[in-house]
């Protein structure tokens, strides 16, 4: 009995102490905001051990010394209104002094000064989407982590789950304000490093703001139950310095226009079905599978389905705007006009649905616009 | 099967707020406990503790208008 | 559990399967919810281990994510309203009638409706598993729009599942206020009444209050789901945010009602095995009831992170604070009632022991969630999953096995065997340990509840944690055995069983005969 | 005896307490909704007509944003025509929104205004908006869906900006009956 109560403080400590990489503590983090909540957090730690050291050192004295089998007569004292008012006021005087510097970090929070940069994150089911405001810029971030990884049939990489195609990249030193909201259900945007986390709840929108001076990676994950992929829909924040941030913004925009460029080039059919087959995989084959066939009763399967054999027009209906009522979401802004003609075209000749029409680039860009 | 110390007058409205608040804080004396039970009365500690906990929600509100003030 | 029965003058028990099916005894009513509540925590305890095995490892190995979500939501439902509110129900029913001198609960026919709901409740909730789209996979707490607009058909099932356990509760706790405020022996005045019996009148008073409001937000999502109506869907004028006030309303004091019982089980085991009065009684009832009513104001404790304006968060933070006071200082009446006490350390003392210092431990995890602005880190993730656990598993099941190993001897008339209880006792503490505090770190490191896999560094904890929750989950079979071996053959119990015990249901005979106190005890 | 007639009285006591507490649980709904009017809690916006206000207040520029967001059901092209605009508070401002269906078939949109900082959801004033009534679109049309908006003089000074945000849903009706009928899941 008594190794177990002394094993256990010492056990308390010894947790903070080591930083090995078996990650015991809170991330002190890039922001003021964050370093403040870690010292906040490292204060109410060790108000917690003191009082618990004392209480538990009465207690294990108590059942050390005061046993029957050590001849312990028991007393008959059961009430000392002042020994219960002391041991009242030291907590709440304790509260008080904590209560102090935790609203003067709250207030800081909320503080809704100028920001130089607004960007707008939607809370998908299972992805995120980062639409800058004032830039043309808007696309989405969703795992990158292969599903052989996932399902162990593949080493785990160093980031595993936490590695996503387009990281969110925002300027080092400037304030950065996010507007969340939410497509479908409730998530939650939280990037422990920066110690943000804020709800994104469809059909209302919520702020949040950081400002990061150290350049890096920063990664997070989504902190509300939000279905089936909760645990896969990571968040990856890029700080670059202002020179290398307007690099990345110009990139962005001319890639964007080489792609609007290039969907007006015309693709053979070959092109269309290579490229096809692998946004097929990245984006159709959790649900359709890769033998096109779905799972019955539960996903359609594509291979001589109606809608892949007969004319494009409701097929691209179906991948562009989703189907209501079941889990087909809308493609739309999700690929660019090139990947979507692809995909289509790949899904219309491929698994022996040997259709032979392609569709073009082009068609799409002017359906989706 | 009340108590037979049913007819004393119930202590008055001052000490029951005491008692009230002592509740809140979380101490209390054994004499306290005997005189307020032996009233028998069960409603005007009840209400009370409404009406107390109701003032605490107000007077933690204030607190707040004047944190926020600043 | 067929207790064996002295001979009483007039009906005893009937005998075979009718006797539980129309029983109006408190007493065999208190063994039906014991069992129930025992096979439910088993139910609930393998999709914990469940949801342990597949975090063993990094990566997908058992279980697909859609299943996992359905475990977590329906191991929290068993555990909450299957395991830890019958097994106190049962107590209640078993000890408050013998504890206040009452040949019975008040209204004997309702008591046995209420625990007879229960089974096709349950039965009922669990059929989901079963059905095309799965149970219902959006956590215990089934916030909307993920539990109305996005759920699985089965959620119409869940809903009414609910609506029958709320009936059950407040019919529960009906009876008990009617029979602690109406039926106590004379002598037996409201300032004599032992501390188990006060908890639970406040705590009966507590079901009432919020167990309908409970009803009211899943009747409220009934209505979204199949009527039209839009109280949680934005497009038609609701707010998810608002299902979140109302079931947070009703959350709060759930969990006051799911931890104050246990507060009445340990007050009374300490002094016992202590053999010295309990310290500050007046304050510890006191205390209790400011708790219950205090309760009602701090709900949003649990929406730190929703985007309440900075006003909403402050006010929430320091009332949350305010009221960890009278909680936490009900810690030190039991340590001052140890202090100079003469302490033996049998097996209920072992269990209340461990949850003075396990519950405390989670009381301070508690107390640092109340920082708000630490909150944004803390929030959904590990480290709150190991607070409730600190304060669910060795606080509210510790105290119920607690008083499982005290009243036993009551019950069935044996002593239980000594050592396997030790063997039990040490086994679940070595098991919550290893499970729950390396959760801490996890939830700490940045790791989100709720999600089936996760990234590499959290990988090491989680392996030891799944190791502790299996030694935890198959230490119980001990706990089985010792119960079963004590009904059927084991050392007759005297009838004040423990040395130090005290309370009018130590002068009944152990076992407590079928009728105890057709004429009321007189007590000095 | 009289047990029974003390526990008639409880149990009557306590069933209507129960019933009350019932009630209660609704009757936070409204509570709700005047709470959110105050205290512009989650960025809710009354669905009011507000009238113009007489009195601008040039000392200071407030800048409002203005942004769109489509509900999953919603595959309609949404935008603000203006994206970001200076106001000085107590100035009508008059714009409006695109919106164009892009399927085939008939469908009618409902419009949710949110606000944030949340603070600040009671000093936005609607004059007009698109919000107030159900927008009705065939396939393939287009239309510009006005909106006029004012910013109160008594907004407190701390804010500098304000993100007003549109959520597009759909409430085609043959859909929310369907809907509702087999409670859609999405695996």
């Amino acid at each position: 009995m008594i190794k177990t109560i002394l094993g256990f403080p010492a056990l308390l400590l010894f947790a903070t102490a080591s930083q090995a990489a078996w990650e015991v503590n809170l991330p002190r983090g890039v922001t003021e905001v964050s370093r403040e909540i870690y010292d906040l957090h490292m204060t109410i730690f060790w108000i917690c051990v003191a009082i618990g050291v004392v209480v538990f050192g009465v207690m294990l004295w108590s059942v050390i010394y005061h046993r029957k089998s050590r001849g312990a007569k028991a007393h008959n004292f059961h009430e000392n209104v002042l020994v219960e008012i002391a041991w009242t006021v030291v907590p709440f005087i304790i509260l008080i002094a904590m209560a102090v510097p935790a609203t003067a970090t709250l207030i800081k929070m909320y503080d809704n000064t100028e920001a130089e940069l607004d960007i707008q994150i939607t809370g998908y089911q299972w992805k995120w989407r980062y639409q800058y405001l004032g830039e043309e810029i808007d696309f989405f971030s969703s795992l990158s982590t292969p599903r052989d990884q996932i399902n162990n049939a593949a080493v785990k990489g160093e980031h595993y789950l936490l590695e996503v195609d387009n990281p969110l990249v925002i300027p080092a030193g400037k304030k950065v304000r996010f507007l969340l909201t939410a497509n479908d259900v409730i998530h939650s945007w939280w990037v422990p490093d920066l110690a943000v986390k804020k709800d994104a709840i469809p059909g209302f929108i919520n702020e949040a703001w950081t400002i990061v001076n150290e350049p890096g990676v920063y990664r997070g994950q989504c902190a509300e139950l939000c279905g089936k992929d909760h645990g896969f829909m990571p968040i990856v924040v890029e700080v670059k310095a202002q020179a290398d941030f307007d690099a990345w913004l110009a990139e962005v925009k001319q890639a964007d226009q080489d792609k609007a460029a290039e969907a007006q080039k015309s693709w053979t059919l070959a092109e269309l079905m290579e490229t096809g087959e692998e946004v097929y995989n990245k984006a159709c084959l959790a649900c359709h599978q890769a033998n096109g066939e779905g799972i019955p009763g539960v996903f359609p399967g594509l291979k001589n389905s109606p809608i892949a054999l007969g004319d494009p027009g409701p097929h691209i209906d179906v991948v562009l705007n989703g189907k209501q009522g079941t889990a087909m979401q809308a493609f739309r802004d999700q690929l660019t006009a090139v990947e979507l003609a692809a995909v289509i075209t790949y899904e219309r000749n491929a698994w022996g649905n040997k259709v032979g029409d392609l569709v073009t680039p082009a068609q799409i860009a002017e359906l989706k616009e | 099967m009340k108590a037979p110390k049913e007819n004393r007058e119930s202590p008055g409205l001052w000490s029951m707020l005491l008692s009230v608040l002592a509740a809140f804080f979380g101490v209390q004396t054994q004499r306290n406990y005997q005189r307020d039970f032996a009233s028998g009365r069960f409603w005007p500690y009840a209400v009370l503790g409404i009406v107390m906990a109701l003032s605490f929600v107000g007077l933690v509100y204030l607190l707040v208008a004047l944190v926020l003030a600043q | 559990m067929n207790t064996s029965v002295a001979v009483s003058h007039h009906h005893g028990p009937a005998s075979g399967i009718s006797r539980w099916l129309f029983t109006t005894n408190h007493k065999d009513i208190g063994t039906l919810y014991l069992w129930f509540s025992f096979l439910m925590f088993l139910t609930g305890g393998c999709m914990a281990l469940l949801i342990r095995a597949e975090l063993f490892q990094p990566g997908l190995q058992l279980i697909q994510p859609d299943f996992f979500n359905q475990m977590t939501t329906m191991h929290g439902l068993i555990m909450v309203f299957g395991a830890v509110m019958p097994a106190f129900v049962g107590l209640a029913n078993w000890m408050i009638p013998l504890m206040v001198g009452a040949p019975d609960m008040a209204l004997p026919r309702m008591n046995n409706w209420s625990f007879w709901i229960l089974p096709f409740a349950f039965a009922m909730m669990i059929s989901t598993l079963f059905m095309d789209g799965g149970a219902p996979n959006f956590g215990w707490t089934f916030y909307a729009p993920l539990s109305t607009t996005y759920a699985p058909p089965s959620v119409t099932f869940f809903i009414f599942a609910v609506h029958m356990m709320g009936i059950s509760s407040i019919m529960g706790a009906i009876n008990i206020i009617a029979t602690i405020l109406n039926l106590r022996a004379p002598g037996m005045t409201m300032m004599k009444l032992p501390l188990f019996v006060w908890t639970w009148l406040i705590t009966a008073f507590l079901l009432i209050a919020v167990m309908p409001v409970l009803a009211g937000v899943v009747t409220m999502m009934l209505m979204d789901i199949h009527f039209g109506t839009s109280f949680f869907d934005a497009a038609g004028g609701g707010d998810p945010v608002l299902f979140q006030h109302v079931f947070w309303f009703f959350g709060h004091p759930e969990v006051y009602i799911m931890i104050l019982p246990a507060f009445g089980i340990v007050s009374e085991i300490i002094p016992t095995f202590a053999r010295k009065k309990l310290f500050g009684y007046a304050s510890m009832v006191y205390a209790t009831a400011s708790i219950a009513v205090l309760s009602f104001v701090v709900w949003a404790h649990h929406m730190f992170t929703v985007g309440l304006p900075l006003a909403g968060e402050l006010f929430f933070m320091f009332a949350t604070m305010l009221i960890a006071v009278p909680t936490g200082v009900k810690v030190f009446n039991w340590v001052a009632t140890m202090f100079r006490g003469s302490m033996t350390f049998e097996t209920p003392m072992l269990f209340a022991l461990a949850f003075v210092v396990l519950f405390t431990i989670g009381g301070f995890s508690g107390l640092m969630l109340a920082i708000a602005p630490v909150d944004f880190q803390y929030h959904d993730t590990y480290f709150v999953v190991a607070h409730f656990h600190y304060v669910l598993v060795p606080g509210a099941v510790f105290a119920i096995m607690a008083g499982a190993y005290y009243w036993l001897p009551k019950w069935c008339g044996n002593y239980y065997n000594e050592t396997m209880g030790k063997v039990h006792f040490w086994c679940n503490f070595i098991g919550v340990n290893i499970t729950f505090f390396p959760m801490h770190f996890i939830g700490l490191a940045g790791m989100p509840r709720r999600i089936p896999d996760y990234a590499l560094q959290f990988a090491d904890f989680n392996a030891i944690a799944t190791v502790g929750a299996f030694i935890f989950g198959f230490s119980q079979l001990i706990f089985l055995y010792n119960v079963i071996s004590c009904i059927r053959n084991s050392k007759p119990a005297s009838d004040r069983v423990w040395e130090g015990s005290h309370g009018l249901e130590w002068t009944v005979a152990s076992p407590a005969p079928y009728h105890s106190f057709s004429e009321p005890p007189q007590v000095k | 005896m009289a047990n029974q007639a003390k526990h008639h009285r409880t149990v009557t006591g306590l069933v209507l307490g129960a019933l009350m507490m019932f009630g209660f649980g609704f009757a936070l709904v409204p509570l709700y909704d005047v709470f959110c009017e105050i205290t512009g809690l989650n960025g809710k916006v009354d669905l009011v007509q507000a009238e113009p206000s007489t009195f601008i207040d040039h000392s200071r520029q407030v800048k409002l944003q203005m942004v769109a967001v489509n509900n999953e059901t919603m595959p309609w092209r949404f935008r603000p025509v203006s994206s970001m605009v200076e106001l000085a508070p107590g100035e009508m401002h008059q714009t409006a929104y695109l919106a164009r269906n892009l399927t085939e078939g008939f469908m009618i949109a409902q419009a949710v205004p949110s606000v944030s900082p949340s603070e600040a959801a009671p000093y936005l004033e609607k004059i007009n908006c698109f919000c107030f009534e159900r927008q009705p679109l065939k396939g393939q049309e287009e239309k510009e869906m006005p909106l006029v908006v004012s910013i109160s003089p008594e907004l407190p000074e701390h804010i500098h900006t304000i993100t007003l945000s549109y959520t597009l849903f759909d409430i085609t009706p043959e859909q929310k009956a369907e809907l509702a009928g087999q409670g859609r899941s999405s695996l």
